[in-house]
């Protein structure tokens, strides 16, 4: 019987191997997969890429494995936040590489990742210095670049709802980079509040199908990351 | 002698047609949300992957998994959709988005726009900024008329790195609608009391006025 | 008040013109909106280049546009159907041109003209005489070949329920080329069996989102390809 | 002297693991699904946007709008889900396909596959056989061991048209199981009563004993 659910977090993510390239799904702090970030952390492994649109906010999550010392590199469309001093000051200290993508290239990439496509051309970012060093080429008169495909080691992304085969459902804006991630990567671990049994969720209503997922771990409560600034700053 | 950014707002929002898909960026472009006239369906795209976005939440019923691009909590109408990030940029990327309003750091005569970094040694972010500049079908601009130290944002051509070029439509700042029209900017409306003198003194590019053939546009 | 619906299904198909390219939905007999493709015979528009993943069967929809001499060009992976002769005296006769594409790459470029992506790379048809003539390229050590993206002038598909805004579901396999045409074309109609209020389509559950969509047109019962086929089976 | 088609699809099924995803192609391959070993639990897919697909339904529970690749009826499981062709194809091209069943008119001893045009003056048809042959992780071929006329289809290199290069990794006919090994066939399997001799007799390139160290795989 196919049941991806791993009680042990720990073990979810020990497919991340030192120097590989993992996804962070999350926008702002909807679908950040914090718990199976902070699982990663203690299995330990080191000189990572990072894929996440932002840098991690206060000291959870992201923010707390960047702190460890355990990312080499962070792919990323938009690493400033009033919350964000942890990757401020590693960036600062030049002690961290950042690729700057525009955030639908960075989505676009890795959904051709998850597609089979290694490069693909796109308008967006030609003629500006993200360009810089990147092949371009005009289609009907107008320039573009050719962007290369994302694919991840590992994808850590937050659900909803998953089913045993791994099928998910998300919940409102927290759906953002999950369903790309979790195409993109090797191996794809998602996090979801709740499992049901299969054939409960309404098969024109999946939205990762089971093919794209391999593991599954529960966390019903979730931290919030608001509640953790907030005390953050309660505390100074 | 200027426009409140509640006017700025109400003058950006009127300009919008019923039935209009539109993307509003972070900081000022968010207050035309509050500003559509009365009766008007406009809908509302974004970027984190929302149509049909709606005002913001009474503080009771905050949900931090319905925030918009600035990472604020907002609401979602009857109609509206919730998608995945690759087909959210698909809206603006493949040409779907009719009309995007973004906040600039600096405009040039021939369209181009600055507002994702300002060089400095500071942490450089872009986010959707590029996305829309290149595949909204209108980009139009609020910004402040200067910086703070009073210097022109709408120049001749940019200091800053290019966000996209030759790609704005319109310009709202709390002194005027301008339009980029290569070498220089024409003036749709000017802010009441504002004259063409002191709004030529506060452009770092020639000013023009606006092409009568294109009147009833505005 | 945004209402996309229109009575008229001549008058909703009218923007294509003479020469236009058009997407038809529909995989075997799941998707075609038939009573929409016969609006576009009465509407009149010829030397249509059409891009449908089959050629038509019997002597409705898809077929019937071929059999009326309408059609310049089809875009097409199999265009091979027991029921499929209107096609293929076409085009034993010379008198249609076929554009053969893999089925994959056929889906995938049009999602491209959706997503303004212009063209992309892919290891499908590499190496084959479908290749011929394209552009190659090798990505870790693979040949990859250059397709470029289909954008339509219109797109006539079928789905199970909209609302007035254009939001769309389907039903089961009948989704198929439905979204990724809506995507691609400058002006979508979309049949549908009903038309709900807006707010009754769940939000997490809408496939095609109002944007991609213009024209609506309610067809409650449409035809029956298999009843049409066992009828032309019976007179015979 | 010779397996018969449910005997080939059973062998078929026994070599699909557990939990895998897997592509039918049209024709013999759909037969697999009839021979999926009790208790196992494999995932079907199917081009036209299914995951999950089950066995052909009762003829009063028919829905034209739940068909397979073949046009035919079908059913979904519990666990299924649907979805548009894009997404469906990048499963199949993103390499997310674990195991896909095909047809063949000829296969190659170096695992080159050709299933899509017999190259006459019939109507051409490619489907989605190119994507399959390009992006499952292991092609894997059901056909007859020879053509009607009693020709090879298993030969030194293709006459006709390829489908996919070097892609083929396992051929069930109805005499033998085996795999493409460069410039000759490796014997995996032979049919009850099936000599190597009568199989060398009707194979159009060397063949050559399965390799002892892969022994286990089978």
């Amino acid at each position: 019987m196919i049941d991806k659910v791993n009680d042990d977090a720990v073990a979810a993510v020990a497919a991340v191997r030192d120097g590989d390239t993992v996804l962070i799904g999350g926008f702002g702090e909807a679908g950040n997969p914090t718990e199976l970030v902070h699982a990663l952390i203690e299995h330990g492994a080191r000189d990572l890429t990072i894929v996440n649109n932002n840098a991690g906010n206060g000291e959870i999550g992201l923010a707390r494995l960047l702190m460890k010392g355990r990312v080499a590199k962070l792919i990323c469309s938009f690493p400033r936040s009033s919350h964000g001093h942890v990757f401020t000051e590693l960036y600062k200290a030049g002690r961290i590489e950042l690729e700057l993508v525009p955030q639908g290239t960075l989505a676009e990439r890795m959904r051709a990742g998850g597609a089979g496509v290694p490069a693909f051309f796109t308008p967006t970012a030609a003629g500006t210095d993200l360009a810089a060093g990147k092949e371009s080429r005009f289609f009907d008169g107008r320039e573009h670049i050719l962007e290369h495909a994302i694919r991840g080691d590992v994808a850590l992304i937050k659900a909803e709802t998953a089913d045993r085969w791994g099928n998910l459902v998300y919940r409102k804006a927290a759906r953002n980079f999950g369903p790309v991630m979790a195409m993109a990567a090797r191996a794809t671990v998602a996090q979801v509040r709740r499992v049901v049994p299969l054939g409960a969720i309404d098969p024109e209503q999946i939205v990762t199908p089971s093919i794209f997922v391999d593991q599954l771990v529960i966390v019903p409560d979730p931290v919030s990351e608001r509640d953790h600034l907030l005390e953050r700053e309660g505390a100074r | 002698m200027s426009w409140t950014a509640d006017e700025i707002a109400a003058i950006v929002a009127a300009d919008i047609p019923e039935g209009a898909f539109v993307n509003l960026g972070i900081g000022q472009p968010e207050r035309v949300a509050d500003h559509i006239p009365a009766g008007r369906e406009v809908i509302l795209h974004s970027e984190n992957g929302i149509l049909g976005m709606g005002p913001q939440p009474a503080p009771a019923d905050e949900d931090m998994e319905l925030i918009n691009a600035g990472k604020k909590p907002v609401t979602l109408l009857a109609g509206g959709a919730f998608f995945h990030h690759a087909d959210s940029f698909s809206m603006i990327r493949g040409g779907h988005v009719d009309i995007c309003i973004l906040g600039a750091f600096e405009v040039a005569a021939n369209g181009d726009l600055a507002n994702w970094t300002t060089g400095g040694d500071g942490v450089p972010a872009v986010g959707g900024a590029m996305d829309l500049a290149a595949g909204a079908r209108s980009v139009r601009v609020i910004t402040s008329h200067t910086t703070r130290a009073g210097d022109p944002k709408l120049l001749g051509a940019l200091s800053l790195p290019a966000t996209g070029r030759a790609i704005v439509k319109r310009i709202y700042t709390d002194l005027a609608v301008l339009e980029p029209d290569g070498d220089a900017f024409r003036v749709l409306d000017r802010a009441p009391g504002v004259t063409i003198d002191m709004l030529a003194e506060r452009t770092g590019a020639p000013l023009r006025p606006a092409d009568p053939s294109k009147g009833a546009d505005r």
